[in-house]
């Protein structure tokens, strides 16, 4: 059984997929733990953009909100939305964008608006935000979210953020976009996507079998050529992730 | 110069109407909660409230039945869940919605802005918004055909901004996160700026780059410090996140949020009130420490 | 992070090829003739030259013959007259044109920018420009059926600017007139920035609101003091007039413009020996007093 | 005979046509002297905007170029050149913009772009800069010229900036468009537009006749319902030209 939390071993995968990357889009909560952890290990170089314009952001403190004053003082550029929305991340200049969701499908389409039919919804979740355009114009996308049966789902009730295409085979991605969502990062493992932009599963937490990520899934998982088993974050990570969330 | 220099009182009972759009815009800086307890007071109703990130600022806009409609990007309450007045007067068919995405608002203020039908961007190909918003439209580009986005302009009757400081002529100045108040003030019939100080024009005009808009633009110059809390103003105060947490559960409760709104908004005349009630040690814990942006030099050309 | 200081000559040897398409822009303000210098020095050939205004910075890099084509909106030497040089060319049949507004110019930096295909505008209606230029077109709003002109989106293959002072990460920062610096930047496959200062990136961070580009969006940081020489730096030296009316003569004859050519570029090995050729006296007289911005206060966050 | 030179009459005329008001959009030369002057008498709320950028400009000397680093110190604001185009010009926000030209006609239209054919001319100009957006987006326009046979004349050799419409009645303006040109000021008199859009002489300067001013048209001037006889400038307007010119 791993020594690490959930949300521990989410956060040591999240980062490991920025390895090397210089631009990254974060919002708060897990990805923004993620995206510190990276620049500290794995991407030296990596810019943390906030979608209230702030580049390169060195918080004095952990920030809790996107629009936290930390973020702000001592960064190394504060944009404009339009220039953030428009100059940088539509202009292909940011490498990852990292998501969240209420749930997703098999090909990385993604809801956050509502559940039940939009007109009159079951629950209302927050909207877009930034995530529809994150995920065209972001060079590739990763997601990180939990896994369950409600979010695994078959179809999700509103495409807010589109993954590689339709359920149905249709809307696949337009020629300028950015190549969708490359990884799925959940509590219980991580996910790629082949060739015909399906989910698989390419690896599994310490702890998780993969019977766990099945029942933990509204469709049948398909299986990369290999699933990995994903090592115990090492000490330095676990103290690092923990001196952030102190 | 005549000067802009008037009270939120006055500058509200002239320039927002029953039936008005209003946008009082700010990402998570520099949000106007003073103006909006000031509409409130003032009891303006059937308002269409624009903003990207509704907040706890239209929560209470919306509790205190001042809105019909509201156009939006992404609503919640940062960080905390969900608002709770604005879920309800969904819910109750109270309130009519029309959504769109950051990029698709900062679009809609900057048309508006630039007296344009349309803003074109690349937001929605494979999403389901456009379905279920038909103001989101295509126009095919004339070089190469692509299909490309577009939303329709946006031109509140009045934008509502908070900032650091202003001087009398009008001319704003705001430092870090500045949003789409520049848009937005631009795409407006009128434009109310609300600020922490009142300075001399020798201080706005020692570093013109600094002045998100000049005074041309600013039809009221209203003086609030602390008017943006429980956001925050870079270098003034911090965001209350206690605040925002406190919400969730105010705001859950229909009762209990009309006792809020009699205690601190309805029971108040104005923003000194609601600071004095706050109590100088609530203030003070959102003081920062200083941290000086240096000085640069322009030069003097005689 | 590794850093982005390079020589001007390894830049534009590294970044600059035969054929591109390159835009050094600065409206007025910060215009790199060091830059220019440097690619007549090392002989690039077939450029397409893009900029608002193309000012006596195009009209030597066209009279040293690196140039083909021509993209602009306002060819002249400002308060003086003509440019000689482009004018012969254009004559001669040397020099293709394509020409378009200011705001068109500003309109096809924010389309390469932004990746849209155009960008509109309300610019020609009852021009000729559209007729002289077919890459003007229309295309119809579909909210209201308007007929909204657009130009198309620019992405130079280089844009170079000038800038008061970067930190070795790429952090630019300017004050004063920014013109379509930051667009043209943005719109390039490949960005150059050329600087008065080269400071430690601290003094970037204390004041984040004056970086004009984040390090992300530049290639190459070349510290050149006085690169910007005859156009001005806000703060460090007054645009030299004298320069500008000289010019009006030695352009006029090819003769002497060959000659001015081999001496105060082909025959320097930079702008250091520029400077050393102008002289103390001449630099000094350029040198404006300080006029200090004052400091705003950011705060500290912990 | 006038003590003022033609330039002098010009920038008094000129700086008249901005009595009251508050947004001007100026270029270097006359008109920037006349918005001056307008300021420091019957405009004294008039903001002096400059297309590069800078707003409520007051320069400790006289700028030689519209890029004059005098303009910026102690200036009110700096725009991007995006925003001043965009968001004022466009966007509505500016009264008057004051233009020159090499050749205009009856009705208005201004040329700076060609003398002669497009493709092959036999003077070419600067063009367009920002001049034809602000012919079509200032709320009205003051055109301020030299005046000969050359300049004025039946029929413009390429219209950078339109006026009223096209010497066939054809182009008017769009209903979103600003007024156009409502005064043409130049070294003989002052000329306003009828409700048809043909231009018609309304005031002559100390010492000129008709005569003089039908020899420098190209066209058969009109004349309005009263032509005034402007008067000499008085001395505080005089005192105030030369101090500014000194």
């Amino acid at each position: 059984m791993s020594d690490a939390t959930p949300d521990e071993l989410m956060i040591a995968a999240a980062a490991a997929e920025l390895a090397g990357v210089r631009t990254v889009f974060v919002g708060i909560g897990l990805p923004n733990t993620a995206a510190n952890l990276a620049r500290a290990s794995v991407a030296p170089d990596l810019e943390l953009i906030y979608e209230s314009g702030i580049f390169g952001a060195r918080p004095g403190r952990l920030p809790v909100s996107i629009g936290d004053p930390a973020l702000v003082s001592g960064s190394a550029a504060c944009m404009s939305m339009r220039d953030l929305f428009g100059g940088f991340l539509q202009g292909g200049r940011i490498e990852v964008g990292m998501l969240g969701a209420a749930q997703i499908d098999r090909y990385g389409n993604l809801n956050t608006t509502v559940i039940g039919p939009y007109a009159h919804p079951s629950v209302r979740l927050p909207g877009s935000g930034g995530a529809c355009e994150i995920a065209l114009n972001a060079r590739r996308v990763v997601v990180v979210m939990n896994q369950s049966l409600r979010s695994f789902v078959e179809r999700v009730d509103f495409v807010t953020s589109p993954g590689h295409h339709r359920p149905d085979g249709s809307g696949g991605r337009p020629a300028w976009a950015g190549a969708g969502p490359t990884a799925v990062v959940t509590q219980l493992g991580v996910y790629r996507f082949g060739a015909d932009g399906e989910m698989e599963l390419a690896g599994l937490h310490p702890g998780v079998d993969e019977a766990t990520v099945d029942a933990g899934c509204g469709w049948r998982m398909r299986r990369a050529a290999s699933v990995a088993r994903l090592p115990e974050p090492p000490a330095s990570i676990m103290a690092a992730i923990r001196q952030m969330l102190a | 110069m005549t000067s802009k220099v008037s009270t939120l009182r006055e500058a509200v009972a002239a320039h927002l109407h029953d039936g008005d759009t209003l946008a009082i815009e700010g990402f998570t800086h520099l949000i106007s909660f003073a103006a909006a307890h000031e509409v409130i007071r003032q009891g303006r109703r059937g308002l269409t409230l624009a903003r990207l990130t509704p907040d706890l600022v239209y929560d209470q806009l919306v509790a205190a039945g001042c809105a019909s409609k509201l156009v939006f990007s992404w609503v919640g309450n940062p960080g905390v869940g969900s608002l709770h007045a604005i879920r309800r007067a969904i819910e109750d068919g109270e309130l009519q919605i029309e959504e769109y995405s950051h990029h698709g608002m900062v679009g809609r203020y900057t048309a508006g802005a630039t007296r344009l039908p349309f803003f074109p961007l690349r937001s929605y190909s494979g999403s389901d918004m456009a379905a279920a918003n038909p103001r989101i439209r295509r126009v095919a580009s004339p070089y190469d055909g692509e299909q490309v986005d577009v939303v329709p302009a946006l031109n509140p009757d009045v934008t509502i901004i908070h900032a650091q400081r202003a001087d009398a002529d009008g001319n704003v100045q705001v430092w870090g996160i500045a949003g789409v108040e520049r848009e937005a003030a631009l795409a407006a019939r009128r434009v109310i700026a609300v600020v922490e100080e009142l300075v001399d024009t020798s201080v706005v005009r020692d570093d013109p780059d600094r002045t998100l808009l000049p005074g041309t633009v600013v039809d009221a110059v209203c003086v609030e410090p602390f008017g943006a809390h429980p956001s925050f103003v870079q270098g003034y105060y911090d965001r209350d996140n206690a605040f925002y947490r406190d919400w969730d559960a105010i705001s859950r409760d229909p009762a209990r949020l009309e006792a809020w709104l009699d205690e601190w908004v309805r029971g108040l005349d104005g923003r000194a009130a609601y600071v004095e009630r706050l109590g100088p040690e609530r203030v003070a814990t959102l003081r920062p420490e200083r941290r000086p942006s240096g000085s640069v030099d322009y030069g003097s050309y005689r």
